[in-house]
């Protein structure tokens, strides 16, 4: 009994900061270097509220690590993250070890493996662009450590109903960040995927995150279309959303339906895969967005 | 805490302690990475069937004032994967093993008993009430006649000790504990999930995806307890409690009003370590109160 | 919130909003303390009986996640007392007048319902479903058969509209809803508390004298809201909705659940002020959706 | 509509003070001017919590009243004066106005109108030695205002499990406090009321608060057995304990049996009377003790 020794944890973590950095939207760093360790780009933690009567635990991505602190970053939605904005620095609050998968990057690595200068893309919508911010982080990091050879462009398209933030942010990282509005107030008026047409942006890698319709426009894009078109697909992974119970793989209320390839049959079946676990990312080819 | 002694007896089955996991909210790889295993009294699985089922669409999960409504609907690899897969993988716990069966018919219910029969685990809880299928499930649980059936089935085929799982979504549940009794069951745990709706009134439509679903969480323990204190007037065999236990002390609650063991389940959805902390709860409350056994814990009980 | 017409008709009875109180957590004289009773669209009084009634010993309130136990068991001044005391000062109010009527046989509701029948109340709630009290109450609520005889047998002899309150505790609730609607009940009102016990693991022993009560609270929303969603489906008279609303969003979920009017009961012993605050918030809510009848908040909801 | 004025509120009020001041004894100091305006010794407040898993309110007797704050002191045994504890000086509660009757001063008033001096003893037991501190101090302060032609010797009587508290603060308004210990650590070893046949205290009149075991001990000894012996009985009042729903009047979870001359009938009957609203004192020789 003794010698067991717990892989994973839900942790007291501090609050450092917790900030209305757009309308509705906040920025909460922490500290909890027992998460911060081994986490990475893509996966997300839990976070416990401390009203007894909002039992279940609220799935947020990592937006930025940085030595033991970690930040959030998150849109005041429904009742939980109306309750998140109310803490205030110094007030302790519950999280759990960083979640899921992440985002794949050696599966990256190998189209860039032939030496060109590539394209990378990363879009995203509303509250799918904090994970954005470390995944650019970490491709820069990645591009300056191993691929002294080859440079990266990278491009962040982000969309917004009204007010866009972290675009600084992704500046620092980024050769270039696109703006995309619901209402036209900043940037270009229209969704993500009008926008990247309109820019005609080649793109040899290409992540994202956001609402699931926008999810599925962008498979459509980057994907189907090419492939109706006999032209190359763009390799696309995509972070999914789903409503959780537990968030850590044992309650199954969060599946996602996947194209797997029977080997055996030598056909294609469908799968149903944990985002919490088995994701939140996924290859976009992979996903059967039925809605 | 050296001097206590949690062991119970469910049914010949013998228990390290009262502490084993609700089906459907543990996962033995997942809930692993949190806690040892092997602090368990028994660990209880999702349900299973004799072919795979992929459950209901998403989304699944909603969340009520101190509580949860699940539509899962009983996605599961089916028993050959199951037996194939998962029990060897629990074997290699030191705990005992109890593996929750769902099914659509009579038949189906025996076809799972039946393959485990020649297999390593200590028990099975047939579920009769699982309120998120159309066939079977509930149907079955909330039926004296029906629930006494599926247990005669189960029992004529299993070699092993039957759990029955009922549900407390009706009028009477001493009527079907006395049918199951009669009909074989050795042990019944309860309660399932109540039948429960929540509605999204911003996008103003049903919360899960089949409007209905599973109610459970620390809101649903009075009825829990209320049910486990009449059933226990009502029958002899073994009662395995659980609904909304979050602590060591609603351990207590459950045994005092009759529980032989108990299990825990959406405590561990919304807390990982769940199980293992309550069952540090629970000796902290004996040490506190003298009791130096379960049984002692149930004699202290006075009406 | 100029524009908001919140009127609702109950069989013919006009509310000016469908926020009434419900039976036994109203006093009109403790609760006209905290805020204006005028503002309700009705006030549902505590029970009464056609003889004073002691109720049960205390304790008689138990506190439970997000709810509580109560047993208090329909103590209650009879009801000449009530006609000549309670219902003038009731009457000095704007607002209709609903009153809870208690038995323990079909003699003592008719009694009962006989003397209403000369006063100037709007209309009676049959209560077969208190689950703290031996004879009658929850006995009727929980058969089909009794159910549909107490509300012939009040529906032959009372000239008010009848609104008959069931209780969770069935199998099957939309088969009493049906058979009192056959029986000429003019309203349905669901839910009554769920049958819970609470157990003090310190004292070891019931926490309230009557070991079981009445559960209520928001922990109860979610099974309330799939009854008043089930039985809308069955029956055709009006619902009033009720167990568990705390919010004005909540009254939204019942009205879109099917219900026409609700009660607030459990929220305002909290807050003594709930009945009044959660009208204001329901405006709030219609205001922010552009609601701008009741009916509008029912028909926008899509399954 | 708008004319309608509230007599009654449930209104926030800041913590200005929350200490322990004995072995899970806590005093919290609070301001609430809405509250204390009007309220007077032996009623009670409802405290709410913040934890919403915990709804019903926490019945507290008022302890002292100084301008616009209230003193509550309070024992921590269970979850919600647990929950209690926790909160510091700064944060905010809901708490409702005074409620329940109080103290009756105008009956000792007539027991005291013969114009010599008097004896009147406060006798409480654990935590319900609180709000004596109020009636001390109000009695005092009566008599200086009104009863310039006798003295009154007030007189208490607190006994505890161990430890004892507010002993202090009730000698500045009383002549002598006796203080009795269930395990003989401090004063007098035994119960309050043996600690008042001891000393032999002649009483002419009795305020009392505590467990009932304790206030029917002590009706027993003021009234009961003198009327047994054909003593003169001693007016006496207590203050009853009882588990509340609404505690406000609403739910009738409280009630407490009391007699009451039916001068109709000319007979004495058993009525039921509510704690929070009717009481929480009732004169000892109405109350039904049947424990
Ligand atoms: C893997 C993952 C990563 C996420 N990352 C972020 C992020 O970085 N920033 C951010 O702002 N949001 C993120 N979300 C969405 C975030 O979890 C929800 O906005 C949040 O849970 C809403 O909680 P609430 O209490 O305010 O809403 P309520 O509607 O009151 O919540 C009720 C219940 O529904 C669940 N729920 C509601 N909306 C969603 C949703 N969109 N996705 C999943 N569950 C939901 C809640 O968790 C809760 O259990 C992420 C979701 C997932 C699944
Ligand atoms: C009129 C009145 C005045 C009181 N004044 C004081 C005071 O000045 N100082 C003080 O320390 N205590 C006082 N009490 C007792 C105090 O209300 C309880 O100790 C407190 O409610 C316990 O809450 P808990 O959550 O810690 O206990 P829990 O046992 O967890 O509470 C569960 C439920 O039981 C109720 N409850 C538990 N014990 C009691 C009790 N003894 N009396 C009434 N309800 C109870 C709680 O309010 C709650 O609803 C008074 C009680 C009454 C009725
Ligand atoms: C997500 C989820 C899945 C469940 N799946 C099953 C199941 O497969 N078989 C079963 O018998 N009960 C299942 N249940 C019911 C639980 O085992 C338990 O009876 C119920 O949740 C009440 O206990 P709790 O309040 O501690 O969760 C499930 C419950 C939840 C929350
Ligand atoms: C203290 C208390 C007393 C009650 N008394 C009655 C009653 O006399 N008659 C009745 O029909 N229902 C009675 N009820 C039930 C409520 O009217 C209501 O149906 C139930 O509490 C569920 O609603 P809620 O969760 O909003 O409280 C009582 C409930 C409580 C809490
Ligand atoms: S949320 Fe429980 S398995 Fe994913
Ligand atoms: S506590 Fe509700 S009437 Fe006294």
């Amino acid at each position: 009994m003794s010698c067991f020794e717990a892989k994973k944890k839900v942790v007291k973590a501090k609050i450092v900061e917790n900030t209305e950095i757009a309308k509705d939207i906040y920025k909460i760093v922490l500290r909890a270097k027992e998460v911060t360790n081994g986490a990475k780009a893509g996966q997300f933690v839990n976070v416990y509220l401390n009203n007894k009567s909002l039992l279940l635990p609220r799935p947020i991505s990592i937006c930025e690590l940085e030595g033991d602190n970690i930040t959030l970053v998150y849109g005041v939605v429904g009742q939980g993250t109306k309750e998140l904005s109310s803490y205030t620095e110094g007030e302790e609050i519950k999280l759990s070890s960083a979640n899921g998968n992440g985002f794949n990057l050696e599966d990256m690595d190998c189209v860039l493996s032939d030496n060109k200068d590539k394209v990378v893309l990363l879009v995203a919508g509303g509250i799918g662009v904090p994970p954005m911010l470390e995944l650019a982080k970490t491709i820069r990091k990645k591009e300056d450590d191993e691929y002294k050879r080859n440079r990266i462009r990278l491009i962040a398209v982000i969309g917004f109903r009204e007010e866009p933030f972290l675009q600084r942010e992704l500046q620092n990282y980024c050769d270039k960040v696109y703006i995309a509005t619901d209402n036209g107030s900043v940037g270009f008026h229209g969704n993500v995927v009008k926008l990247i047409e309109k820019e005609d942006i080649q793109i040899d890698y290409c992540y994202s995150c956001g609402p699931k319709v926008m999810l599925k426009a962008l498979t459509n894009y980057c994907i189907e279309e090419k492939i109706q078109n006999k032209q190359k697909v763009i390799p696309l992974q995509v972070s999914m959303e789903e409503r959780m119970g537990c968030g850590y793989g044992a309650c199954v209320g969060c599946i996602c339906k996947i194209k797997e390839k029977d080997i055996e049959n030598n056909c294609e079946k469908i799968v149903l895969k944990k985002v919490c676990k088995d994701g939140p990312v996924f290859f976009g080819n992979e996903v059967v967005f039925d809605e | 805490m050296s001097k206590l002694d949690l062991k119970v007896n469910l049914c010949g089955v013998k228990l390290e302690n009262p502490i084993t996991t609700a089906s459907g909210t543990f996962s033995a790889r997942e809930s692993g990475a949190y806690y040892d295993i092997n602090e368990l009294g028994a660990v209880i699985t999702k349900g299973v069937a004799s072919v795979p089922w992929d459950g209901n669409p998403t989304p699944r999960i909603a969340e009520t004032y101190g509580g949860m409504i699940n539509a899962v609907g009983l996605q599961n690899p089916g028993i050959d994967y199951f037996i194939k897969e998962e029990i060897p993988y629990l074997k290699n716990f030191n705990t005992k093993i109890i593996v929750n069966v769902a099914g659509r018919t009579i038949e189906e219910y025996c076809s799972v008993a039946e393959k485990l029969n020649d297999t390593d685990i200590d028990m099975m809880e047939i579920n009769i009430s699982c309120p998120n299928v159309k066939e079977g499930g509930i149907g079955f649980g909330t039926s004296t006649d029906m629930a006494a059936k599926v247990t005669k089935g189960v029992r004529a085929v299993s070699k092993k000790p039957i759990i029955i799982k009922l549900t407390p979504n009706v009028t009477d549940i001493t009527e079907i504990a006395k049918a199951v009794e009669s009909e074989g069951a050795d042990c019944v745990s309860l309660i399932n999930t109540l039948l429960g709706m929540k509605i999204d009134v911003n996008r103003k439509r049903p919360v899960v995806c089949n409007k209905m679903g599973g109610f459970s969480g620390p809101a649903i323990k009075p009825v829990a307890v209320r049910m486990v204190y009449q059933v226990r007037k009502a029958v002899n065999i073994p009662i395995i409690g659980l609904g909304g236990i979050m602590t060591g002390e609603d351990v207590v609650e459950f045994i005092m009003a009759g529980a032989d063991a108990v299990s825990v389940g959406t405590a561990a959805l919304i807390n990982p370590t769940a199980p293992v902390d309550i069952l540090k709860e629970l000796k902290i409350y004996m040490e506190k109160h003298g009791f130096k056994t379960i049984r002692e814990i149930r004699e202290a009980f006075c009406e």
